[in-house]
């Protein structure tokens, strides 16, 4: 099926588009093309192929990792349109981006918006190297929607702060260097007793255990902080100002997250093709059945008015920052990335359903898992119920005060 | 919002201020409670002529400014919010681009600048049953020695009382053509069709009409233009039910910040924020849809028919779902005829049969995605 | 399509059903059969034709239009088995029940149960004949759903009540005799400051308006009482215990109306015989629109489920009175006749949204009424909205107080 | 709940609490953990076959107790429940069926007082592929001279690791015939399937295995006797399902009490009330679409057919839907291994695949009600 609106009209090649193909068909290595792993940054380990690692080094020192960050950190100082201009450039040839994870994501923007100039100084290069991970550490056991409910405290020892507490969901934590937290400076108050600091994911004191997942991976963790020294100068923003910041965050999380179906999407074959291999089509080259067929183009008709949707809204956010419409594509998003994996394993019938072993192709047993992981994606970076919450009393104004 | 320019946005405000000035739901009841048969106020269709909406996708040779569909989709979509009857997706929209796009200099010559100027009020005639078939036309045109000869019935003919011209599709020995029929020819009869909408419908009989060798727009094999023309109906439709989806929800939005039960209003239940939320989520895209297949008619895009179909399916799927929440949403008053509620439901189901209701865009859709 | 489990399935012709059959052959005027308004007690004005009024009588001679009410107030003091029997035998010749309305359905059985003696007198032997006809007054305009916030007063002056107020949503009001109402005796106390009064609907100060719906009929009133003067007498039950009364009542409504699904069912033809003929069929004899195929097997289906739940509700219900299942009953019946009507409407297309004249058939122009009348159904004796309240509170028990 | 007799009651009540006490959750994760090819703890199963429970539908005279599909799916419902792993459903319910339903008396004689007494586990094998298609197959029996020799892979055939005997479906010059193929014959080889439910399924190959003249079960022409063994194990697959929902949404309801989110327990949010609301309602309608097809099989109702297809398609949606809101209304925890909600999730889609997905029975539902 053509992608339509999907695939950019015909533009004069600029000076830059020119300089991007003409660097990336030097440096990108054919080998990588197509290889991207959606959720490589929490998923698994770093890569460690010598072509990988050739094609991060060349894109770290280009600063083309994080295009748009200034270049005095390690970014390539590119204008959105460039920005824009290169992603499409990439995606011509198969290539993709090296440098990502929850430090590109969302730590990142957020501290060149709020860190002081030693912190963004110390911090931002490495992440714009791919050389440093970073992972969360929002939820907790008891807090789980509720955010400002945490409860791990960060008591002020003069020189350093002194952490306790437990952290869940820390997303790849047992790959990550460091830790972007949320802790409780002061328990007299919700909001403003919470604050925003930095946790060397070495210190002593920190102790990390994965999570298995229903889908038998493990990307998540619970983190435990027991007597954990962190120095002052990790505090980001001022004392009891972490809330702000968290949200802030949780912002570029959501903003990035609700390119998930679209990422789904990318992944693998079309819905049509797997249905047309699995089930068979009619005689007028129909999908078989009848049923199926018609939630398939529901799907579809779906996915092409949240891409529309999810450009639009680029479109019109034209100065950059945050849509008030992320939560909207975030829980299309997430609801289309769900339905793609349920049809799939339907599609494939009891092949979809494959655990391990030989009897079941790799893409067979990827939809099982893939199936499975996906239920997260209604779940986090702020459920469906906490969207929907957004979305009626910030968009609608859906509040009792009337 | 599409990115429009100055003129499209001047064009947009003037639209919206002149209809909640001159044309709000009040003026729609009024027309509806007058029991006319024309089904609008001739003198609001005029004004609307003067301020050059009828002309906007008629280039400027015939009295028209080109201003392109997606600046005419802004006013349906704006008309649409107070259900303003008027002729204008028939005759602005659906007969002019059939002239637009099939006519000869002397057939655009005709009838574009009284189209324009809301002098000729023009209709689209193809289907011959309830549901929209474009493929089953038994209308026979045949070649007479001085022209042509029409023989067939047309239904539920949108502004079929009213109408002073006809684009009518037959069946030549080619294929399909569209014809130029005038309201007033002998052999034409109309039988009104009085319907839920409160707006003209009508059936067209043609009993051996005999037309001269002009009255073929196109050629005798003009199935091609038919299906442009027809998604040119089909997305101006669709913005016209996304004006209608906006102001159904936003009226509802207002009800429930307003009405009190248990001591609440009804906009702090959790239960009514969800089902909001998704309605508002649902019209975010239907305007992506909608103005996306706006657009690609300007940009001549070459997959306009699968995206007239998404955005034709789309906008039937949520303008049904928006109705039917208005009114339980509403409770009670929403059941009366005093309320407006009542009013987009049953214009929402006769716009969602118009040109193609779900399952037929769902099916298209399909079709031509090649599965 | 067989109904299944919806026929009886053969039993012994025992005393009473071959009593009840032979009564019926004798009785019942043949030009009547299938001749039911569904709607007919509140939908329009009485029948008049004469063999309608013999069958009223005779029913009525015979207590069998209330075949379970006890003989002494009129009614057939039949067991549940022998009404059933009746029904069956009944459906079995097209005859139909001639009395009904809100007097049998909701206001006889409460007042059976809450009535003093001599109000039972009085009032229960005109309903079993169908001679008097009963309104409800209970919603006001400021309390739709709140229905305990209502207003009207009911002052008490000695010898009698001093009504003042208006209601709204009386059904059937401009052709009631009388009306049950819920009228405020104490402003100081929400619910039990309501009573349940009987007001004659030829009282000076009782001013009736009708409504007119979306669907141009006008089956509701509005009723303004103004310094209406009501007879001690007609307090049913202890003042100020209206509420319990009340909600009483409203079971009985629900557990009636829960039937809607099946009433709609039965009105006119099958979904499936309207699509073959609107839409027709391929080669294989499908309903040609694969699409709204899908959607009438999905409605189809679950008609059965409802018509399957609402038996096996009645079942378990063994000894009479009101089931917790009302409110289950009430959404899915209600739902299923929008369903319905929505499809039909749907399936004749542009013939289904025609208003009157003779370009559309009776039974086009009916679709489109029962269409717009029909979305009442989800509002009115409870909303969706208060059932699903009512099954998460009162059934799943999903209360603050955990 | 359909009116069940005395014997009917305490059956129920004593499968209640012999699942409650000695099969709770935690033993489906221990023989999971465990890493067992065979899928289910032989112990569990010997006591089930000890409380008369794999019998039930086997005549007394065979070492069952005839009591019937509506008992036998009451047990199913309460080992549903708790994700009981065992070959009830295919041995006890599928295979004696097939023997009761088709089988001689010597076949009968041979092997169903094994299967009551849990010594044989037998299973059904029909499909080839990895979707219910049992029109499609192409399995050979021929004849031989001492009796058949039969050829073709089964896909996906529950208990396929540790049957004893399997039922296959074949392809026979007359139509499709059942025959009765012990585990142990020449040329049968498994293949196990790893799957997300982690109980076992295997592919079957037969390679020219030889039988004698009594392995086949019926005639030659067997197509109605599949039918009818296939619409058996629909409605008891349908049944495990129906306590498998009633179990996830009673877990998912105690969860919502107890969790306290923004100072509220999550059960009193509206929008949670609602959407519980509604999965209470479905499930009620899935109970009785459920034990109608059980009772339709006990009374011989020639509408089975319609009944079970009714009932598998209610069934699918119902869990379906059941098992994703009970991860996500769990949150977090919900998507842990340490949790069950997996555990439903997961054995939910094997059994929507098993005997028919719900596309399948809504077009089977469709066909037999003549549209």
């Amino acid at each position: 099926m053509a992608t339509a609106l999907d695939t950019p009209t015909e533009k004069p090649l600029d000076a830059f588009r020119e300089e991007a193909r003409a660097w990336l068909e030097t440096n990108f290595p054919k080998s990588l093309e197509g290889k991207e792993n959606a959720f490589l940054s929490i998923d698994a380990p770093a890569q460690t192929s010598p072509d990988y690692l050739a094609w991060k080094q060349a894109m770290a020192d280009k600063g083309w990792g994080v295009p748009t960050w200034p270049k005095q950190y390690g970014g390539g100082s590119l204008s959105r349109a460039e920005a824009r201009m290169l992603a499409e450039e990439m995606a011509r040839i198969g290539a993709w981006n090296p440098i990502g994870g929850m430090g590109v994501m969302m730590f990142g923007p957020t501290l060149l918006e709020y860190g002081s100039e030693e912190q963004k100084q110390r911090h931002i290069p490495p992440i714009a190297r791919g050389e440093i991970r970073w992972c969360q550490g929002y939820s907790e056991p008891g807090a789980g929607s509720d955010l400002a409910a945490l409860q791990t405290r960060a008591e002020d020892k003069g020189d350093h702060f002194l952490v306790n507490g437990q952290k869940t969901w820390t997303s790849g934590g047992q790959w990550a260097d460091w830790c972007f937290a949320l802790v409780r400076t002061d328990s007299t108050r919700k909001h403003e007793g919470i604050s925003f600091l930095l946790i060397d994911m070495k210190s002593p004191g920190v102790d990390v255990r994965p999570i298995r997942l229903i889908s038998g991976s493990s990307p998540f963790c619970e983190t435990f902080f027991t007597d954990v020294e962190v120095p002052k100068e990790n505090l980001v923003g001022p004392l009891g100002g972490g809330w702000t910041i968290g949200k802030r965050l949780l912002q570029h999380e959501r903003t990035n997250l609700s390119g998930g179906g679209r990422l789904a999407a990318a992944m693998g074959r079309s819905l049509v093709d797997i249905a047309k291999h699995y089930v068979g089509t009619d005689n007028e080259g129909r999908i078989a059945d009848a049923d199926l067929r018609q939630r398939i183009i529901r799907y579809e008709m779906e996915m092409r008015a949240f891409t529309m949707t999810a450009r639009r809204v680029m479109e019109e956010a034209k100065g950059g920052g945050v849509s008030t419409a992320s939560s909207i594509l975030k829980n299309v998003g997430a609801k289309l990335t769900q339905e793609r994996a349920e049809l799939t394993i339907e599609i494939m019938g009891m092949s979809g359903l494959g655990w391990e072993g030989e009897m079941f192709s790799e893409s067979e047993l990827s939809a099982t898992r893939s199936w499975l992981w996906g239920k997260a994606v209604t779940i986090y970076g702020g459920s469906t119920e906490i969207q929907n919450n957004v979305i009626a009393k910030r968009i609608l104004g859906m509040l009792d005060h009337q | 919002m599409a990115a429009l320019n100055d003129e499209q946005i001047m064009l947009r405000d003037m639209a919206r201020e002149w209809v909640q000035n001159e044309a709000p739901v009040s003026a729609f009841r009024k027309v509806r409670d007058s029991g006319t048969k024309l089904g609008y106020d001739p003198e609001a269709y005029a004004a609307m002529a003067a301020m050059g909406w009828v002309g906007i996708v008629i280039p400027e040779a015939y009295g028209g400014s080109d201003f392109g569909y997606l600046s005419l989709g802004l006013v349906l979509e704006e008309t649409g919010r107070t259900l303003v009857a008027s002729p204008l997706a028939s005759s602005g929209l659906a007969a002019a681009s059939a002239l637009v796009l099939g006519g000869t200099e002397s057939q655009k010559q005709a009838w574009l600048s009284g189209i324009a100027s809301g002098e000729v009020v023009a209709g689209l005639a193809v289907d011959e049953g309830p549901r929209h078939e474009p493929t089953k036309i038994e209308t026979r045109a045949e070649r007479s020695q001085d022209g042509w000869r029409i023989s067939g019935t047309k239904s539920f003919v949108a502004e079929g009382d009213g109408a002073s011209l006809f684009i009518v599709a037959a069946r030549t020995d080619a294929g399909v053509g569209l014809f130029l029929v005038p309201g007033e020819v002998e052999g034409l009869t109309r039988a009104t069709r009085r319907m839920a909408d409160s707006r003209s419908h009508a059936d067209i009989r043609l009993a051996g009409v005999q037309l001269g060798e002009e009255a073929l727009l196109g050629s005798e094999d003009g199935a091609a233009l038919l299906d442009q023309v027809l998604d040119r109906a089909r997305v101006g439709t669709a913005a016209e039910m996304l004006g209608m989806a906006e102001q159904a929800f936003q009226t509802t939005l207002d009800f429930l910040k307003s009405r009190v039960q248990f001591g609440q209003t009804l906009a702090t239940f959790q239960a009514l924020q969800h089902r909001m939320a998704k309605l508002y989520t649902d019209m975010e895209l239907m305007r992506s849809v909608v103005e996306a297949a706006l657009e690609a008619v300007d940009a001549g895009r070459s997959d306009l028919p699968v995206l007239a179909s998404l955005a034709k399916a789309t906008a039937n799927e949520t303008l049904h779902l928006m109705s039917r929440e208005m009114i339980q949403l509403h409770g009670g008053i929403g059941m009366t005829d005093e309320h407006e509620a009542g009013f987009y439901i049953k214009r929402a189901r006769v716009l969602e049969n118009m040109w193609g209701n779900a399952s037929f865009h769902r099916e298209r859709f399909a079709r031509l995605s090649g599965f």
